[in-house]
């Protein structure tokens, strides 16, 4: 087990992340697809955090920094979710849906020309 | 003797003398307490208005007099307070506190408490109170305002206690102002009468010339006195002789026109007695104690700025027009003129505001002499008996509804026997009757002239001397017609019946303290005169002037006890002789001097005189300043407006639609013409932004792997 | 030599990355959030590997717990019966280049700058130590990184006060 | 064996297999036929706790209501509840025609594998334990936090509208009632410096069991922590989302056969080790002296004997069954929004009070 794999592994699910950000149609969905990649984005503060604990011995700071940012990023994912959750029913209330391409109130309409 | 340094120290309050500290903390509270019960009352009259409330004129007169009782038995105790601590030494005169009105000025709530100050509030508070106390019985027949009239008069009362206890000269001005459209209010009082609207509006407009006068004057010597109008700065600097006379001449002047448009002397007299327009009471308040009374007192306040003082002695000040001369004569004019007039006149009332006039003369004359005791002296006793003459003038003009011509009256005294006692008492008083008050004080007034260094004092003493004759005619004459002789008033519509109780008691009151103050000054002119030791108390003149720290020389006091007394009995004599013993020599004589009975009873001309002024001098002048304005500045502007700035206005909008508009829409054609092709790109779709944004990352990915190789990121 | 971590690394790592695709190509919307849960225990147990049990904890009892409750009722409470996952094929294809991309330069980059040493990555059996020692450095540890406590704890209640707001503000 | 090149072949085969399977196993844990042992015996005193559990809460209830329970299997019924597992393992296995298979599928299997995960770090006495982890009583709240999600993927995977609406209530109670039961403990956590339930066990030997402790706190702390247990079992008064009368059976109504079973099973799974913790962090574990330290030598002796932990721990289990079976025959349901805001506004407040409390009267403050 090296340290290449985790940052391997965070690279595909980042890229499974990215891929569902452009992809998905329903802004729930892209809300998942960023989930992945602030997991993504957790593995590799874990990995180096180990990775810097095993080889060097250095300040408390460099031992538990990767931790400390890694529980940043979950609860800025737990506020983010909850924001979410308001604004998405707050969508649904306004548009029935929440297909993100078919709600583009604030662009100029084609017969504008 | 040491109290020439005592008198002439000045201390400032709040050093630690906790008397001193607790009177003028009282001397506050005098002025503020009617002026909240005027401000109670004109409450209460606006819920009146509104149709809220009726308030029976008793509660009224109940408020308004209980205000004044509370003030005057406070100014009372602090006259005590002080005379006692003057007695006994403790106390300097002068007793100032101030409060800071203005930040970083000198211009301040001053209150000073001094001789003139703590005698002078006791007065007009005894005198207020019984006019209020009268004005209660005066008022309620038929009179529905009685709010609004109790309202007016204890703000007026309580502006001259603030007059009078102002410690600065800006304080005065306030105050000075305060009384000014108090007086208003109250002499237009009726103000559905026409006459009496125009009486308030010539007043007013009187006493703002003289007002012109103080403003300037407050200006000058605010320059010379470096910021502080405080007196006793002034006082101060002038005994260190850091300010002279001379240099105060020009200031003093207008203050002295201030003097002449309040206090009603020669050429500004003419809106004394219109003010009769207003209820009685008010004219009793306003010519004994209040209102003509300011003018003097302010007079009396910045007498050093008239006089040099060494000494004991006033001295005339080197100056090429002394303000000091100036003043006596216009006093003196104006003391003969008032009393031609008296003589002439047939209203009541007027008589008395004529009257007034005449013996405001004398005051001011006594103080352009030098003579300030003197001068305070005949205030007091004019304040006291010409109280109780208006008063017991009001109850005669209430007995018979409303008639004020003397000649349909007589016979009175039948009817209203005290009314007509006190009056007697009182117009003894004023014509000068050997050993009432106003003898005495009147003699003090001529004596200071005798005495002083005034040019011509010999004419000003003679004419002094004659005024005093004239006085006498005309007290006599007036009693004699009003309550003597045959009864000429309409007997079928008039019952005369005796005054109520309620008002013969306050002329009752004043009476006997004119009793009272004649018994005390004659104890003190005999003394003088028999060369007695009595105590201080006794020998009011002295007393005063030791306070004031000046002396009149009494040289000569005998002599003009005789002459005084010789002119009054002529007065009086002929005021018998051709009233009640030969009336045809009486008529023969007017018939005779018709012509001059024509002049005084025109006012000598001045009236129309200062009315000619206006129109063919004032007027023209104004006008000419108006036809320049809207002819010549006007002009101007509009010229620059309409050619000039529209010449300018022309030029920039042509500059603007052609140049400025033509970078602008070039450049919004211009941006327009490429957005139009560029916004095909912004399709409001977060998807495809985010696509051209993961592109551009990637894109930088490559160009880093591609050109700058292996990274140090570690 | 094929230890038992590096097995579990390998399968786990599969069940993370089918289970994150599941989240891309599921069906429904729930399905989908399912896979999500499996995800974020997949990651979870990423951080067990490298000793770090209490991130398990919290990754499990905050994202597994409370996010992914929090997201399935989004999903719930927004999605259309009828609401099935679709996509258009070009549409695909061009993101999937472009991630491609990304994918393939970062590939090259991390290969080129991540030093490859063996065994160093985790270390055993001192779990519990290093907790305590994470317990009572925390504070040490906040001090050199300014306010990082406090920040979480102003950003929930951001997150809070938006959420009521926006509910709140539908209700009109 | 020869040197064949069939045999050689084999050797590399079963070599590798040996290989293979020796990967699966830690290298501190081969050879562990101890451990092997421990397991074992672990799972059949839980099977035995489980399989008697609802048993004595059925018994118990038929009494307080009046009647025998069951009465006809085994010796005074003792065998009716294996008797109702095996009758529901052999029913058919029905599915609703427009569930969603996945959802449907594995909402089961999370329930099931994360409330038997949920029994690890529970130590039976000292050395009785399936794992003494580091995180201890949070691995136990984080596998239970998986529950909710769950429930709801259940609930909405049946497609029916009272399974749905029971999946909300379900979830919207166990994450209102979850913060302050781990907020309650939090003093205790504090006070005791370790996540273990054995450090906290022992601790309380020492120290004294925490419900009697620190001026009445700790029981405030007890009971927060008891009312919200009850709330996470979703038991009466508690059971929002399986109210009969509204709901039928919430989120489980779709549900028979084996899953059923292993629905039920996790309800006294549930119970099982919300009673645990409660008896581990609050009433002293294993132990049955709750005045800390003793002088006499023979309650101390007795208290580290593991034979008496493991009685006392059953004793007091089944003390506790006895409790929640009290209340749930007692006390009537709760609404929806009074149970969300007794939980929101009053358990919250009030658990946040007795963290500080505990931690101010332990002195940590000091």
């Amino acid at each position: 087990m090296e340290l290449e794999w985790f940052v391997y592994l965070s690279l595909i699910l980042f890229s499974i992340g990215i891929l569902g950000v452009l992809t998905q149609k329903t802004a729930i969905r892209i809300l998942f697809s960023v989930e992945l990649i602030l997991n993504s984005a957790n593995i590799n503060f874990v990995a180096f955090n180990s990775y810097l604990q095993s080889t060097t011995s250095g300040t408390v700071i460099d031992q538990y920094m990767g931790w400390v940012f890694a529980m940043v990023v979950i609860a800025l994912a737990a506020a983010e979710a909850a924001v979410g959750l308001a604004i998405f029913i707050s969508l649904y209330r306004n548009f029935r849906e929440i297909v993100v391409a078919n709600i583009y109130e604030l662009a100029e309409s084609e017969e504008d020309e | 003797m040491a109290e020439a340094e005592k008198t002439l120290e000045i201390i400032k309050a709040f050093t630690g003398d906790s008397t001193a500290d607790s009177m003028i903390l009282m001397t506050a509270a005098i002025v503020l307490i009617p002026m909240v019960a005027a401000v109670l009352l004109i409450a209460i009259r606006y819920i009146e208005v509104r149709g809220k409330l009726q308030v029976s004129p008793l509660r009224a007169a109940v408020i308004g007099n209980l205000s004044i009782l509370l003030s005057t038995g406070i100014s009372i105790t602090v006259l005590s307070m002080y005379f006692a601590n003057y007695v006994k030494g403790i106390q300097t005169p002068y007793i100032e506190a101030s409060w800071e009105f203005i930040a970083g000025t000198k211009l301040e709530w001053a209150f000073l408490i001094d001789p003139l100050s703590a005698m002078m509030g006791a007065l007009l508070g005894i005198i207020a109170l019984m006019i209020h106390f009268y004005a209660y019985d005066y008022m309620r027949h038929g009179e529905e305002e009685v709010t609004r009239f109790f309202a007016f008069l204890n703000f007026f009362t309580g502006s001259m206690w603030g007059f009078i206890y102002a410690g600065n000269l800006f304080n005065s001005l306030i105050f000075w102002e305060l009384l000014g459209v108090s007086s208003y209010f109250l002499i237009g009082y009726y103000w559905y009468k026409p006459s009496a609207s125009a009486a308030a509006m010539k007043a007013f407009l009187y006493n703002k010339v003289g007002d012109v006068g103080f403003l300037v004057g407050i200006f000058l010597t605010y320059g010379k006195t470096g910021g502080d109008l405080s007196y006793t700065h002034i006082f101060e600097l002038i005994h260190k002789g850091e300010l002279s006379a001379s240099t105060l001449a020009v200031p003093a002047i207008l203050i002295f026109l201030a003097a002449v448009g309040k206090s009603s002397q020669f050429p500004l007299f003419g809106w004394l007695p219109e003010a009769m327009e207003g209820p009685t009471p008010v004219s009793a308040l306003l010519h004994s104690s209040t209102m003509v009374k300011a003018g003097l007192l302010l007079l009396m306040r910045n007498f050093l700025m008239l006089y040099d003082v060494g000494g004991f002695e006033a001295v005339l000040p080197d100056v090429s027009i002394p303000p000091a001369a100036i003043i006596t004569w216009i006093g003196i004019l104006t003391a003969l003129l008032g009393a031609l007039m008296a003589t002439t006149s047939t209203d009541i009332k007027r008589i008395l505001a004529f009257s007034t006039i005449s013996q405001l003369g004398y005051i001011a004359s006594a103080i352009g002499a030098g003579g300030l005791s003197p001068a305070f002296f005949h205030l007091i006793s004019h304040a006291t008996f010409k109280s109780l003459l208006f008063l017991c003038a009001g109850a005669v003009i209430h007995n018979l509804h409303h008639v004020q011509d003397i000649r349909e009256m007589g016979g009175l005294y039948r009817h209203m026997k005290w009314t007509a006692i006190t009056m007697g008492i009182g117009l003894l008083a004023l014509a000068g009757f050997p050993f009432m008050s106003g003898f005495v004080s009147k003699d003090a007034v001529i004596l200071s002239i005798a005495n002083s260094d005034i040019p011509f004092k010999e004419g000003a003493q003679a004419i002094g001397l004659l005024t005093a004759a004239i006085t006498a005619f005309y007290s006599t004459r007036m009693f004699y017609v009003v309550f003597l002789g045959e009864e000429r008033y309409d007997k079928e519509k008039i019952v005369p019946h005796a005054s109520s109780k309620l008002m013969l008691f306050p002329l009752i009151t004043l009476a006997s303290l004119v009793v009272i103050e004649s018994i005390w000054f004659s104890i003190g002119l005999i003394a003088h005169l028999a060369e007695l030791e009595l105590p201080e108390i006794f020998l009011f003149e002295g007393f005063l002037g030791n306070m004031f720290g000046v002396h009149t020389p009494t040289d000569g006091a005998l002599q003009g006890i005789i002459y005084s007394t010789i002119m009054v009995f002529i007065g009086m004599g002929a005021a018998i002789y051709f009233y009640k013993i030969n009336p045809n020599a009486r008529e023969s004589i007017r018939s005779s001097l018709k012509f001059f009975e024509d002049f005084i009873n025109n006012r000598f001309g001045v009236d129309i005189a200062i009315f000619w002024f206006v129109d063919h001098v004032a007027l023209p002048i104004g006008n000419a300043f108006k036809t320049f304005d809207s002819v010549v500045v006007d002009g101007l502007v509009n010229f620059f407006g309409r050619t000039a700035s529209l010449a300018i206005a022309d030029f920039s909008d042509q500059f603007d639609q052609k140049v400025i508009d033509g970078i602008v829409n070039g450049s919004a054609y211009s941006i327009k013409y490429s957005v139009q092709r560029l916004r095909k790109l912004q399709d409001g779709i977060v998807g495809d932004y985010a696509k051209f944004m993961i592109l551009g990352i990637g894109m930088l990915l490559l160009v880093f792997n591609l050109f700058f190789g292996k990274l140090a990121l570690f | 030599m094929v230890e038992f971590f590096d097995f579990f690394f390998v399968i786990n790592a599969l069940f993370i990355v089918f289970s994150g695709l599941g989240v891309l190509f599921a069906k429904r919307v729930m399905q989908s959030a399912l896979s999500l849960i499996f995800t974020l225990v997949g990651v979870a147990n990423v951080f067990l590997l490298v000793n770090s049990e209490y991130l398990w904890v919290i990754q499990v009892s905050v994202y597994g717990g409370g996010i992914a409750v929090l997201l399935l009722f989004a999903g719930r409470l927004t999605s259309n019966e009828e609401d099935h996952f679709s996509f258009d094929r070009s549409d695909f294809l061009i993101s999937f280049l472009f991630v491609l991309l990304i994918l393939a330069n970062l590939f090259v980059f991390i290969s080129k700058s991540i030093p490859s040493q063996r065994g160093n990555i985790y270390t055993t059996d001192n779990g519990q130590l290093l907790l305590r020692q994470f317990f009572t450095n925390i504070w040490q540890a906040n001090q050199g990184l300014g306010v990082i406590l406090p920040f979480i704890a102003l950003m929930f209640l951001a997150a809070l006060l938006a959420s009521v707001k926006l509910a709140i503000k539908e209700d009109e | 064996m020869s040197d064949s090149p069939i045999s050689s072949f084999i050797q590399q085969v079963s070599d590798l297999a040996v290989q293979a399977i020796s990967s699966f196993i830690p290298k501190d844990l081969k050879g562990g036929l101890p451990l092997m042992l421990v397991t074992i015996a672990i799972g059949s005193y839980i099977m035995i706790l489980q399989l008697l559990g609802p048993f004595v809460e059925r018994k118990v209830m038929a009494r307080q209501q009046g009647r025998k329970g069951p009465y006809y299997v085994g010796f005074r019924g003792i065998l009716q509840i294996p008797a109702d597992l095996g009758k529901l393992l052999f029913k058919e296995d029905t599915r609703p025609e427009n569930a969603d298979w996945f959802g449907f599928f594995m909402s089961i299997y999370l329930i099931g594998l994360t409330s038997i995960m949920s029994f690890a770090p529970l130590p039976f006495s000292k050395a009785l334990v399936g794992g003494n982890m580091s995180i201890g009583i949070l691995y136990v709240f984080a596998i239970f936090s998986i529950f909710p999600p769950a429930m709801f993927i259940g609930g909405w995977a049946s497609n029916s509208k009272y399974a749905l609406i029971g999946g909300f209530r379900s979830a919207g109670q166990l994450l209102a009632y979850e913060i302050p039961m781990f907020l309650s403990i939090l003093g205790v956590i504090g006070v005791v410096g370790s996540f273990s339930l054995i450090d906290m066990t022992e601790y309380q030997i020492l120290n004294g069991w925490f419900m009697f402790k620190y001026w009445g706190f700790g029981l405030l702390a007890a009971l927060i922590f008891y009312v919200a247990g009850l709330a996470e079992t979703e038991r009466i008064p508690f059971d929002i989302p399986e109210a009969e009368a509204e709901l039928v059976m919430g989120p489980r109504t779709e549900f028979s056969g084996w899953r059923y079973a292993i629905i039920m099973m996790v309800e006294y799974v549930h119970l099982t080790v919300n009673s645990l913790l409660f008896i581990y962090v609050f009433f002293g574990g294993y132990d049955f002296w709750p005045f800390g330290k003793s002088n006499n030598p023979l309650i101390e002796s007795w208290r580290h004997n593991e034979l008496v932990q493991v009685a006392t721990i059953t004793i007091k289990f089944f003390l506790f069954v006895f409790f929640a079976t009290t209340v749930r025959t007692a006390f009537p349901r709760m609404r929806i929004d009074q149970l969300l805001s007794f939980g929101w506004k009053q358990l919250l407040p009030a658990s946040l009070v007795a963290m500080l409390g505990i931690l101010f009267f332990a002195g940590v403050f000091s």
